[in-house]
């Protein structure tokens, strides 16, 4: 897979293969091309040459609005929440793809109202796991930031999803919070394949199967976390001179 | 909680529809104001005081200069005018409500001297329904002469009468010179084209036009190419005068006769630098002449509208004001609508500052006959001998 | 409780008629001019829709309301067709005008809609204004009494419950579509297009899907209109028609319907005071949009509620903007 | 009738040549701060006002007025940006958009509660005669339009090419954070940017005060057909806005001729809308790409 922007080649004939089961990560110096893979998985960005396919569907071939129906759900890294709508609301819209009701439900047809209270059922279950249950019905803007970002995976999860992407989870959040968080990654991975994007070396090796680095959009190396830690190349790749960073985490 | 806003809903809408039944009987008895029985008659007018057509709403100032002279002469009929004028900016959605109000919560008597073809298009069928005279609006436009409008009485010349003066002027003066007509593509210019056609038989070039319209640099160069000698034109002021103003700059100069709408204002002379020699129906007279009917607007104007200038904007007003007049001058307590409007039908070749104007039972005709000004060294003159009667009632 | 109010709201309009017999014949104007604000409110609601809920701006709504209103006014004249025909193929219609125009438009970059709308509402009036064997020109339509399902609504008080249940209706639809799957995916698109993509939400789709409620819902009103005014012509439905409905649900504070209709009574209330000043509403109506922008960014009914809620999260494209604060 | 048609086209051209400065000044402030401006029109009006009251009530020759009628512009465009839209620059680009459209109809309320809605006339701006040339007309009129079109063109893209504060500025087109973060100061660029295109829009509305007369309303027409030749332009290119108003000019001259002048803007959206279906990003616009 390649994905190129003008001049600039963010991700580089990189091969990845996930298996439908457990967590992988994806680490890398910033500039590595970690977001624009996770924005190529999920159809935001357009600009790809070579293939993706999750269970022999071709993902290439997908809007970005049909990817969640194939199975891939996505997290952001700031979280991008809709402030108008409450939490549970949220929510629900993770369930778009897997609602049918159209227009008719603004006329509330038993079969909207027998859907509608089927999908609020389905969210709240996923609310209670996360323990965030009792603020369905606030704005997300009121939240503390951790909690946004527990909502921001909690939104992509409630699709049960095949493949969860995570755009650095944990970036922002507090001690408090992060257990929490990882408890419920932990028992995603039990269900679907999730690739996540992290820095945090020792918040993976307790739970991540394997984990690819990536630098200037190659893979550098791949295998176990506790592995990794003494692999030369990802040594060099964190620690090396500061180089210039490329920008096209931004541009994607 | 949604279901039970339903349930409140749908029992709020079957007890609306409930009183709705009830009440259904209000509101079906004929219009109020029929009968004065104060010492004073209420009249109504709608006129744009704001928005692109504000500089005609100076008419209300020529009606209320007309009622500042007859109320100093002891008013008509033992009673004294008093005028409610409100500004509809032109739009006819806006006129539709104003007159509902001037009718059902100021109870006018009559709606005099309101202005503009579509805004009273909107409502002179409902006044005639609910029986309220609708006297001398500021229009031409034909629908407003067509015969059973017992309730609705326009003083000006038709609007085809416009056209048949120029036509009959240009087959006297240029025939057999290729002519042109542009025209607004509405109920204003399509009546005066008509009437040109009616008079001079056939048109070479029709240019029509919407009064958004600013750049008539494409028109004006398809004139010149076509060798076009006289440009007729049915326009409003604004577009009458950019028209002009594209002939001036590209070295353009045909014989050009507007129509009368589009050269009453003030500053005409300011706002078009090639006026000298354009020619102008009328059906008014000039601005500043010695008139003894002009004259006596102009002194009513500078004595009861001080600081409005005496233009043909004013006149019309002043027009709507003698119109009523002759309406309710020989009226005798009880003072009613339906005698107003016998008293109108009775007029015959009565003398405005608009010419002579007749009514009868079978046909309201407004003023009969038009001529031509010409623009000579910053001022309208009347041009000899190019008077037109387009009037049927001979 | 908002709900209670609105209930409140509405039976006091309801009984409005009654205490307005005390005032004789001059309740016809009043009774006029709240109907003609019931279809102006819908009109609000539905613009609301578009763009205080799924954050697109329309400049011609007028042209809508005016497609809505033609159509029910030809039906009437030529078929003898009545108010509920009216109001649907009037909003069809509308519809239909809004899927030609919106497919390109929303597709593209958000203030295209605004620009095409824009011409779209000056085409209306052009077109109505030349096509003078359908539409009458510049001398407009007059309409039969108008009769809804063979009963006659044709006086005042009857056009009025017309009109009120009218609004009613449309307020209870826009706030069921808003607890929709439907609703959430243009509160999401509004909040994130990326992030409504990413959850599933079709956006281009859904854009075109509000930008056709809105215009039924204008079209329908405008077939109300026209019955209600009995007439119908171009300069009804100008662009300063659309910059008024415009401004009722920027001043209401975007995205709530009781927003709307606040708007639309402080709008109606300025149109009206002003009128007689060249300039003066539309200089008031102008100042009032740029200050809630700038000093209420709820409007009307974030004044009225007073309830604060803490910076959104930096979202979506909006994100671009804000990376710089 | 060769001759016919080229003195439309050169009419067209010349019309046309104030689209393209209007979308050329609506580009400008797209560029820069991401807001379409519909005060745009109404900016440049209340402009030629100010040199309107110059010349015809204080006796100032038209250079001057117009001078000082660019100088009102560009506070104007200045004061706009750092008044209202600096402090929105957190809040929806929505909201911003907005206000723009509450300021198109303050200001020309404004102006019509000051002047009133008569139309008044300004004087030429050029009051030579027109020069017959072949049998062609050139009204000195069109052949300043067209010439002031080609110098601001090419002194624009020398300065967006060459100049500083060109650069920053297309920095900040490209990414405003990054820009921020090299030290451009991205608020005085975007002042100015805000200014520049409110001048462009003043010169416009001078140029055609004596065709249109100086009227609240005055540019109306003009800024719809601006922001048609910005989107035929891709909404975003410089060139492509200049290629886009003259091409229109020609187009909507055609349409006065030979079409239905009654019809003229809803022919030119018509095009547009079908322009949109076959060529989303204008004749000349290059795709954009979303940014997460």
């Amino acid at each position: 897979m390649t994905v190129r922007f003008g001049g600039l080649t963010a991700v580089h004939d990189l091969d990845l293969d996930v298996p439908d089961r457990g967590i992988f990560a994806l680490v890398g110096p910033n500039g590595a091309g970690k977001t624009t893979l996770i924005n190529a998985l999920s159809r935001v960005c357009r600009q790809v040459e070579g293939s993706i396919r999750l269970d022999g569907v071709d993902v290439l071939s997908l809007a970005p609005h049909q990817a969640v129906r194939a199975g891939i759900a996505r997290s952001f890294q700031r979280a991008e929440l809709f402030p108008t709508l409450t939490v549970l609301e949220n929510l629900l819209v993770g369930l778009h793809s897997a609602m049918r009701t159209g227009l008719s439900g603004a006329l509330m047809t038993p079969a909207a109202r027998a859907e509608e209270k089927a999908a609020r059922q389905r969210a709240e279950r996923v609310l209670r796991e996360l323990d965030l249950w009792e603020l369905r019905g606030a704005a997300p803007g009121d939240l503390p930031y951790g909690h946004q970002k527990l909502l921001d995976v909690a939104r992509a999860l409630v699709s049960a999803p095949k493949l969860l992407l995570l755009d650095e989870p944990f970036a922002g959040l507090t001690d408090a919070e992060t257990p929490r968080l990882l408890d419920c990654i932990s028992a995603a991975g039990k269900r679907c394949a999730v690739l996540m994007i992290e820095h945090h070396c020792e918040l993976l090796e307790g739970v991540a199967e394997r984990m690819t680095v990536i630098d200037f959009g190659r893979k550098v190396a791949e295998g176990a976390p506790a592995a990794m830690r003494d692999d030369p190349e990802v040594v060099r790749c964190y620690l090396g001179t500061g180089r210039e960073r490329a920008t096209a985490e931004a541009a994607c | 909680m949604k279901t039970r806003i339903f349930r409140s809903a749908a029992r709020a809408s079957i007890g609306i529809a409930c009183l709705s039944l009830a009440c259904s009987s209000w509101g079906q008895s004929a219009a109020p104001g029929a009968t004065i029985d104060g010492d004073t008659i209420v009249l109504g007018q709608t006129a744009a005081q704001s928005g692109p057509q504000a500089p005609i709403g100076a008419s209300k100032w020529g009606l209320e200069a007309f009622i500042g002279y007859v109320n100093a002469k002891g008013g008509v009929a033992g009673k004294k005018l008093r005028l409610i004028s409100y500004d509809d900016s032109y739009q006819p959605a806006q006129t539709t409500a104003l007159d509902k109000k001037l009718v059902y919560e100021d109870r006018v008597f009559a709606i005099v001297g309101s202005i503009g073809s579509p805004t009273t298009a909107a409502v002179y069928k409902t006044l005639n329904d609910a029986k309220v005279p609708l006297v001398s609006m500021g229009s031409g436009s034909p629908i407003f002469y067509e015969p059973g409008l017992k309730y609705v009485f326009p003083s000006w010349p038709i609007y085809t009468t416009d056209g048949e003066t120029m036509g009959a002027f240009v087959k006297k003066h240029f025939a057999g010179q290729p002519v042109a007509v542009i025209y607004q593509d509405d109920g204003f210019g399509k009546p005066i084209l008509a009437g040109i056609k009616k008079s001079l038989g056939k048109v070479d070039v029709e240019i029509p036009y919407v009064p958004s319209q600013v750049d008539f640099s494409s028109a004006v160069i398809k004139l010149k190419a076509s060798g076009i000698k006289v440009v007729m034109l049915a326009t409003i002021a604004t577009s009458g005068a950019q028209i002009l103003n594209q002939m001036a700059s590209l070295a353009y100069a045909p014989t050009r006769i507007l129509t009368s709408s589009a050269c009453g204002y003030g500053g005409i002379f300011d706002a078009i630098k090639s006026l000298d020699g354009t020619y102008c129906t009328a059906f008014l007279p000039p601005p500043g002449s010695s008139d003894p009917k002009w004259k006596e607007f102009a002194d009513a104007m500078a004595k009861y509208a001080p600081g409005h200038p005496p233009d043909i904007y004013a006149a019309w007003g002043w027009l709507a004001g003698q119109v009523t007049y002759a309406g309710l001058e020989k009226l005798k307590a009880p003072i009613t609508r339906d005698a107003f409007v016998a008293q109108l039908e009775t007029l015959r070749d009565f003398d405005t500052i608009a010419g002579k104007i007749n009514y009868s039972a079978q046909r309201h005709e407004g003023s009969c006959c038009q001529l031509l000004w010409q623009a000579k060294g910053g001022k309208w003159d009347i041009v000899p001998d190019s008077g037109f009667n387009g009037s049927a009632m001979k | 409780m908002p709900q209670r109010a609105a209930l409140v709201l509405v039976a006091l309009c309801a009984l409005l008629p009654l205490a307005l017999q005390t005032i004789g014949e001059r309740q016809v104007y009043w009774l006029f001019v709240v109907s003609e604000f019931f279809v102006f409110a819908i009109v609000a609601v539905s613009l609301d829709l578009l763009m205080g809920r799924t954050g697109q701006i329309s400049l011609g709504h007028a042209g809508f309301v005016a497609l809505g209103a033609y159509s029910a006014a030809i039906l009437n004249q030529r078929f003898g067709l009545d108010l509920l025909a009216g109001m649907v193929v009037g909003g069809v219609l509308a519809g239909v005008a809004s899927l030609v125009l919106g497919f390109p438009a929303t597709r593209l970059r958000g203030h295209y809609l605004g620009i095409v709308t824009l011409g779209f509402g000056i085409a209306v009036d052009q077109i109505a204004l030349k096509w003078d064997s359908l539409t009458g020109g510049d001398q407009g339509i007059h309409l039969h009494r108008p009769m809804l399902l063979g009963l006659d609504v044709g006086t005042p008080v009857r056009m009025y419950y017309v009109a009120l249940i009218a609004l009613v209706v449309t307020a209870l639809l826009v706030y069921c579509l808003g607890q929709t799957r439907i609703g959430r995916a243009f509160a999401a698109i509004k909040d994130s297009e990326i992030a409504a993509a990413a959850m599933g939400v079709p956006v281009a789709r859904t854009k075109v899907l509000a930008f056709i409620c809105s215009a039924f819902l204008a079209g329908a009103a405008g077939a109300i209109y026209a019955f209600l005014a009995g007439f119908v012509a171009p300069e009804n439905f100008g662009i300063e028609s659309s910059l008024l409905f415009f401004a009722m649900v920027v001043v209401g504070g975007m995205g709530s319907i009781g927003g709307a209709i606040g708007g639309a009574v402080v709008v109606d209330a300025v149109k009206n005071a002003a009128a007689t000043v060249s300039g003066l509403s539309l200089a008031i109506l102008g100042g009032m949009i740029v200050l809630v922008v700038l000093f209420f960014p709820g409007g009307l009914k974030a004044l009225l509620q007073r309830r604060r809620r803490a910076a959104a999260p930096v979202s979506g494209l909006d994100g671009v903007a804000r990376q710089d604060a | 009738m060769t001759q016919y048609l080229l003195q439309i086209a050169l009419a067209g051209l010349a019309q046309g040549s104030l689209f393209a400065l209007t979308a050329l000044g609506l580009v400008m402030i797209y560029n820069a701060s991401s807001v379409v401006n519909f005060a745009h029109g109404a900016m440049g009006m209340a402009a030629t006002y100010v040199a309107y009251v110059l010349i015809e009530e204080v006796g100032v020759p038209f250079p001057l007025a117009f001078a000082a009628a660019l100088a009102a512009a560009f506070v104007l465009g200045v004061v706009v940006q750092t008044l209202f839209l600096a402090r929105l620059r957190n809040a929806p680009l929505m909201s911003q958009v907005v206000v723009t459209l509450g300021l198109f109809m303050l200001i020309q309320g404004l102006v019509g509660l000051a002047f009133g809605y008569n139309p008044r006339r300004m004087t030429e701006s050029i009051s030579l005669a027109p020069v017959i040339l072949g049998g062609l007309v050139l009204r000195p009129q069109d052949v300043l339009e067209l010439a002031l079109l080609v110098v601001l063109g090419i002194a624009l893209a020398a300065f967006f090419a060459a100049t500083k504060i060109g650069l920053g500025m297309r920095a900040i087109t490209e990414n405003r954070y990054a820009a921020r973060l090299m030290g451009i100061p991205v608020g005085r660029l975007l002042a100015a940017a805000w200014g520049a295109g409110v001048m462009l829009s003043a010169v416009v509305a001078v140029l055609a005060a004596p065709t249109t007369s100086v009227t609240p309303n005055m540019m109306d027409t003009i800024v719809v057909y601006g922001f048609v030749a910005a989107i035929l332009g891709g909404f975003g290119s410089m060139w492509g806005a200049l290629v886009g108003g003259l091409l229109l000019g020609i187009v909507v001259n055609m349409i006065d001729a030979f079409v239905a002048p009654e019809l003229a803007m809803s022919i030119v959206f018509g095009l547009l809308i079908l322009v949109l279906y076959v060529k989303p990003d204008g004749l000349l616009g290059r795709a954009t790409v979303q940014k997460v």
